[in-house]
């Protein structure tokens, strides 16, 4: 009975967490779509990523256990949700990162709203 | 545009235009059918059939355990079993594929080579230091994602009897590990672990050969007894050597589990042998290109 | 009534579309003359023929599942229910092969296309048929 | 109405939003006045269709279909990866 | 009701693959045609999600978004940038 209380609530964090996860999706999509310019868009790219694409997993992996028709295999879909979930907040920032980084390095886009920039300093 | 392009370009459209009105009225089935097609219903029911239903359906069928190819997934067991041949041919235009590509590079050892006498007079200042590859944060966290990468494509390829997956997806997604480390890292790393060009051809050289081997054990162990078959994977009640050891329903399924293994090991390397080749750095080459014209 | 012609409207939009995308490859392998551009289209062409095979061999049904079993001891009624709601399995057989031929002829021609730029330094078609010897 | 049924009608409801999100992605992958903004529109795009596969594999009631996500999570890492050193290096081997 | 969504679903997915297929052929960057690519290899891994081939999911993904990928910017990096027209 417990059991079956902690994981109704469970489902619903769940069930809530894949809702916050589309909307802050459509959020990302719209960010990177008005920002002006490529160092600006990165941040609408982080929360489309992050936002987008971990929270949803997560919520699933939540989901997984009440899923009973399932069978046996819900526990495959919550393991390969949480490894997705896992690479990509390893992966996503960093690609960023590498990106901005040779972004700036080969001068591709001017970085406008600039106030200072050390990167630039530290090259020399 | 000439006139021969014109009437090129006026036939490519011709026929596509004549396939739109074959589709649209419906010839292909331009909505998908609703039924499943016999052959598709066949490999459907037996292969992972228990000897149920089908001499229902077949009733002339008296040893059922002929047409069981011994995987719950259906696309596995057409590709090592019903269509086992097909696969071992087509592994095979992937191996000569990338030996002609090796052989179009032929010049790939000698240029090593140098690189590596020049580092060692020049006690090696541009291979060791941070100068390689990309910022360190790409770097660090590369190395952690190819733990990540290994698991996931070994668990992909030794499932693959029993989930979606096989030996070539594996290899395909092993592959992202050396590519990754060639762009992270820096080739020079990569060789320095030991992944050399020649390793590598070893390594999927043997995968094939072990595809090979499996293949033919059947139709040696046939001709000892009589009735030799090969490369399938179901039982055969009438032969002398009734098919590889499948334990039930359970992890390891007949030969596919060895052939999805042996097949990780080839598309890997051969991958591996082809990000090698192609990130070679280009001032040798052309350094050899104009001595050898040079001396013609 | 609606729900059926909305049906075929869209499935053959769909074949619509897919012819467009084979003749804006077939362009792209005949008319652009770089030899880099041409292996990127015949890699769309490649793609997009792999998905007209899957889409004839599908089964406009809606409970449909992939062609994998649930359990490793069917039953009967298992085995029925699976069947009746499986897709094809032998398109994705066929389209499997098919892509691993095309990505190793594409490997092969990009060799070729690189080993062709060192030797005369150029990818132009046009460049690199008047070259002699 | 049990869990299940009510996990498939909010599947349901979330798919629209993930759509309207693909096609914003797009319109600023095609735009993109520079290379990266395209490659991180893909990237973006690439990371939030893994997350839909596993979403859609609710709806559909079939786990088989998960495992396509992790690689395309995989492949768009690495295609950031390989941008960013055409950008940054001469030889994309050093 | 369903069915038509996964419908549209495919609809769109295939319009998307078209739009980014014509990009990639019509640019004069090489570079960006690529990335084009990678984008109608994206849009077609949820075409055959969706026509449930979860194999051919696996495989395409893998050789259509990267290997395809990698291997034209590393032949773009070694020979030209733009196409000559």
């Amino acid at each position: 009975m417990l059991i079956e209380l902690v994981k109704t609530i469970i489902f619903f964090i769940g069930m809530g967490l894949v809702g916050l996860g589309a909307v802050f999706d459509l959020i990302g999509a719209l960010g990177l779509l008005r920002f002006p310019n490529f160092f600006v868009r990165l941040h609408a790219a982080t929360i489309g990523a992050i936002g987008g694409a971990v929270y949803p997993l997560i919520g699933v992996a939540l989901m997984a256990p009440s899923l009973e028709s399932f069978g046996q295999y819900r526990w495959y879909l919550m393991g390969g949700a949480i490894v997705t979930a896992l690479f990509i907040v390893l992966a996503a920032p960093t690609g960023s990162h590498a990106l901005a980084r040779a972004t700036h390095r080969a001068k591709v886009v001017p970085v406008e709203p600039k106030v200072v920039d050390h990167l630039e300093e530290d090259k020399g | 545009m000439g006139t021969r392009e014109k009437i090129l370009l006026a036939l490519i459209i011709i026929s596509l235009a004549l396939l739109a009105v074959i589709l649209s009225f419906g010839a292909l089935g331009a909505v998908p059918l609703k039924t499943i097609r016999p052959l598709g219903s066949f490999y459907l029911y037996f292969m992972a059939n228990n000897n149920i239903m089908i001499q229902e359906i077949y009733p002339s069928i008296t040893k059922p355990s002929d047409f069981w190819a011994a995987s719950t997934e259906g696309v596995t067991a057409i590709l090592w079993d019903y269509r086992g041949l097909d696969t071992l041919f087509e592994t095979s235009v992937f191996f000569f594929a990338i030996i002609g590509s090796v052989s179009v590079f032929r010049y790939y050892s000698a240029s090593l080579e140098e690189k590596n006498k020049k580092n060692t007079n020049n006690s090696s200042i541009n291979t060791k230091t941070s100068d390689q590859g990309l910022s360190l944060i790409v770097k660090l966290i590369t190395r952690i994602n190819f733990v990540v990468i290994i698991a996931v494509s070994a668990s992909i390829a030794f499932h693959g009897q029993l989930t979606p997956g096989g030996g070539f997806q594996g290899g395909a997604t092993l592959a992202v590990a050396p590519l990754l480390a060639i762009a992270a890292l820096s080739r020079y790393f990569v060789e320095d672990v030991g992944l050399k060009k020649n390793t590598m051809l070893t390594i999927r050289t043997l995968g094939l050969l072990i595809i090979g081997l499996l293949a033919l054990a059947p139709l040696i162990m046939g001709l000892v007894g009589g009735n030799p078959y090969i490369m399938e994977n179901q039982p055969k009640s009438w032969a002398m050597f009734i098919g590889f050891p499948s334990f039930g329903l359970g992890v390891l399924l007949g030969s596919l589990a060895f052939y999805n293994m042996a097949e990780l090991l080839a598309v890997g390397a051969g991958f591996t042998v082809v990000f090698l080749l192609l990130t070679l750095p280009e001032e040798f080459f052309k350094k050899i290109l104009s001595r050898e014209v040079g001396e013609q | 009534m609606i729900e059926e012609y909305l049906e075929k409207i869209l499935w053959t939009y769909m074949f619509f579309v897919m012819i467009a995308t084979f003749g804006v490859s077939i362009y792209g392998i005949v008319f652009r003359p770089n030899m880099l551009k041409k292996i990127i289209a015949l890699t769309i062409f490649g793609d997009t023929a792999n998905v007209f095979m899957i889409f004839i061999g599908y089964r406009a049904i809606y409970p449909i599942k992939p062609p994998v079993l649930w359990t490793s001891h069917p039953d009967k009624n298992v085995l029925n229910t699976f069947v009746s709601q499986s897709i094809d399995p032998v398109p994705p057989a066929l389209v499997i092969t098919a892509i691993v031929i095309n990505m190793a002829i594409t490997l092969l021609i990009t060799f070729l296309a690189i080993q062709a730029y060192r030797l005369y330094g150029s990818l132009d078609v046009r460049d690199l048929s008047k070259l002699k010897g | 109405m049990n869990l299940e049924s009510l996990a498939t009608t909010y599947v349901l409801i979330i798919i629209p939003v993930f759509l309207a999100a693909f096609i914003i992605y797009v319109i600023r992958a095609v735009k993109g006045p520079s290379i990266p903004d395209s490659v991180l529109a893909i990237d973006a795009l690439s990371y939030d269709v893994a997350a839909f596969m596993i979403i859609l594999a609710i709806y559909f009631k079939s786990p088989f279909l998960i495992p396509g996500a992790i690689i395309l999570a995989i492949w768009a890492y690495a295609l950031d990866i390989f941008v960013a050193k055409y950008y940054e290096k001469k030889e994309l081997g050093e | 009701m369903f069915y038509l969504l996964h419908l549209v679903m495919l609809v769109l997915m295939m319009s998307i693959g078209f739009v980014f297929a014509f990009l990639a052929i019509m640019e004069r960057d090489l570079l960006k045609a690529v990335v084009f690519s990678a984008g109608q290899a994206a849009a077609y891994v949820i075409v055959y999600y969706l026509l449930m081939s979860p194999d051919i999911v696996l495989a395409y993904a893998a050789i259509g978004v990267g290997i395809y990928s990698a291997v034209m910017i590393i032949a773009i990096k070694k020979t030209e940038r733009y196409e000559k027209v």
